[in-house]
């Protein structure tokens, strides 16, 4: 964006460098960070990033930042921590190689810095070939009627003969051996009756034979229904007394009939 | 693509050549998530196209392909060929074992064919539902058989062949007795009770009416 | 077709003759919206079948239509050619706007991938948001790859096949200017001299195996 601004300052002329710099204070906030503006920078220099003067950046950013200072801008620290690095890189470049000093030379930290603007020039371009590139769903196209893969499922039932005669074993064993064991199959408790009833007593607004609750499975085995009859009769007992419920009997062994009582 | 060439010799306002017409189609019909008619594809094309006629090529370009042309109401549709509609399934077979209710059934059935749901039930203690027996007819494994003679006249349940097969029997007349489930330890390991015979242990299946009628159909 | 002949001699149980593959494929592509690869190909079809050789066929009888089979990393799939996308406007999907941060960062993961953020970081000089990361892993374009065998063992991120199919690659090695980058030394880890690091966290990478294991996966 700030291309433009450059265009008549061809050469390092320090008056347009200010001129750019406070340009560019103005846009502090559209540059990812300190990487960004000296990418930006360098484009005055209008040579191949390859050949670029590391030194007159240096010095170009050292502006922008001094500029920035006495506009009372507040930078964030990593643009002050890059203008240090800078100042640090130019004195480095300016001043002659010391063959006592350690670590690396100006040259290095300078080819170094190229090397990283070069590179985030490259994926730049490559950001902006690739969304150039025909792209699915805008130059070409999947198809607009997928069919999906429809997944089946077949349930197989299977029983052994085992499972038959065992099966089978229970059924007409169930009753022969009733007297013997604890099994209380046969028995509709009246707990269970009354929360069996409970659970009914809502639908039942007209009188109703009370028969009609015996709960499904006790109404064939005389001994079932025997236990479920008396264990229904006792838990109605207990609905009329929590007002829940009215009994009424024509006559002797008419039936009892049961209506909810709204 | 020969005739691309003879095309930019003419007009630039021309009609596309009727292969380039025939892409121009495939790319619509592939791409359109419904039908195209004709007038649809037409307002899309290049002006003077007539896809009417690069539909004709198209059509039989796919003739005998994976995926077909069709044609849907007024419109024209890429579909896939239907003997590869399997490729298009994925089945999975899950086995689940039989219900308690079925197997009970389904024992009864066995033992005591051919009868009714009202014997059934009277024998289980408990109501045959509706959808228990559907199963086993679904499955194969019992059908309908003959009209009882009684008040009513109510339908009887028998086993299949397929059940024979599936259970490796030749006949219902090879399921054992309860005498012989005893024996192999198949029942209840509850003790009988002391002294007491066990009244009408292995009888049931001799004295019982529907015996005699064992696969009489 | 002389191959279907030598086919037909054979058993009963063999692969369908090349032809009949060959229209399963295209089926198969037709009906899917996402690239399949041989692997899911072959398991629908008949034993025996191999996609990779009907594949061949297939892409070469696509070759200049309206429809093109394409290649898309590991898999396959029908597109539309470029060309004709014009026609297809009603079609067309309006993708999100991707923010700059977004696109830089996608294209650093795609030209260094396996790359972790540290990486991404000191190639754009600034630190990478939570949310750009997660816009591209919602989109399907990066996901996460193996972690990198330096000290922390960062996450690394790598491009998707979604990613692929969307700009039109057959693989990450075809991505616009990759060799020229790659001679240009431009893709290379270079550590800052001294272990001076602009963005400070350069070090990560040091001594990363990083760059050889560009495109493994």
């Amino acid at each position: 964006m700030a291309e433009d601004e450059f265009d008549d300052g061809a050469r390092p002329v320090a008056l347009a460098d200010r001129l750019a710099a406070e340009a560019l204070i103005v846009d502090v906030d559209g540059f990812e960070g300190p990487l960004d503006l000296l990418l930006t920078l360098s484009r005055t220099q209008k040579v191949d990033l390859r050949r670029i003067s590391i030194l007159h950046l240096a010095r170009q950013y050292l502006a922008f930042v001094e500029r920035a200072k006495a506009l009372r801008l507040e930078l964030a620290a990593d643009y002050l921590v890059m203008a240090a690095w800078l100042a640090f890189l130019k004195s480095r470049l300016l001043l002659p190689p010391d063959p006592s000093e350690e670590g690396p030379s100006g040259a290095d930290l300078a080819a170094h810095l190229a090397f990283q603007l070069e590179r985030l020039q490259a994926m730049r371009d490559c950001a902006a070939r690739l969304m150039g590139r025909d792209r699915l769903g805008r130059d070409f196209f999947a198809r607009g009627l997928p069919e999906d893969v429809t997944r089946r499922r077949e349930t197989r039932y299977t029983a052994t003969l085992l499972d038959l005669m065992q099966a089978y074993a229970r059924i007409r064993t169930r009753d022969e051996f009733r007297p013997y064991v604890m099994d209380r199959d046969a028995i509709f408790t009246m707990e269970q009756a009354l929360e069996h009833l409970r659970g009914l007593i809502g639908f039942a607004g007209t009188w109703t034979d009370i028969a009609t609750y015996l709960p499904e499975g006790f109404t064939v085995d005389p001994a079932r229904r025997r236990s479920a009859t008396a264990s229904t009769f006792a838990a109605a007992l207990e609905l009329v007394k929590e007002g829940r419920a009215e009994l009424r009997q024509a006559e002797i062994f008419a039936p009892v009939e049961l209506r909810r009582k709204d | 693509m020969s005739q691309d060439q003879e095309n930019t010799e003419q007009s630039l306002f021309d009609a596309p050549p009727i292969a380039e017409q025939e892409r121009m189609i495939e790319a619509m019909l592939f791409a359109s998530a419904t039908p195209l008619d004709t007038r649809e594809m037409a307002a899309r094309m290049p002006h003077g196209s007539d896809p009417s006629e690069a539909l004709v090529h198209l059509r039989k370009r796919y003739e005998g392909r994976g995926v077909n042309l069709v044609r849907v109401g007024d419109g024209w549709a890429m579909r896939t060929a239907p003997d590869l509609g399997y490729l298009m399934r994925r089945e999975m077979v899950e086995t689940r074992k039989l219900s308690r209710a079925a197997i009970e059934t389904l024992a009864i059935i066995a033992y005591h064919q051919p009868v009714t749901r009202a014997e059934i039930e009277e024998i289980r203690g408990v109501s045959v539902s509706r959808g228990t027996v559907d199963q086993l007819l679904e499955m194969e494994w019992i059908r309908f058989g003959r009209r009882k003679m009684t008040p009513g006249r109510p339908v009887t349940f028998v086993v299949t062949e397929s059940f024979l097969d599936h259970f490796g029997l030749e006949s219902a007349r090879d399921l054992p007795g309860l005498k012989e489930l005893r024996a192999a330890g198949l029942l209840d390991n509850r003790p009988p009770p002391g002294g007491l015979s066990l009244a009408g242990e292995g009888d049931d299946d001799e004295g019982a009416p529907g015996q005699n009628e064992l696969f009489e159909d």
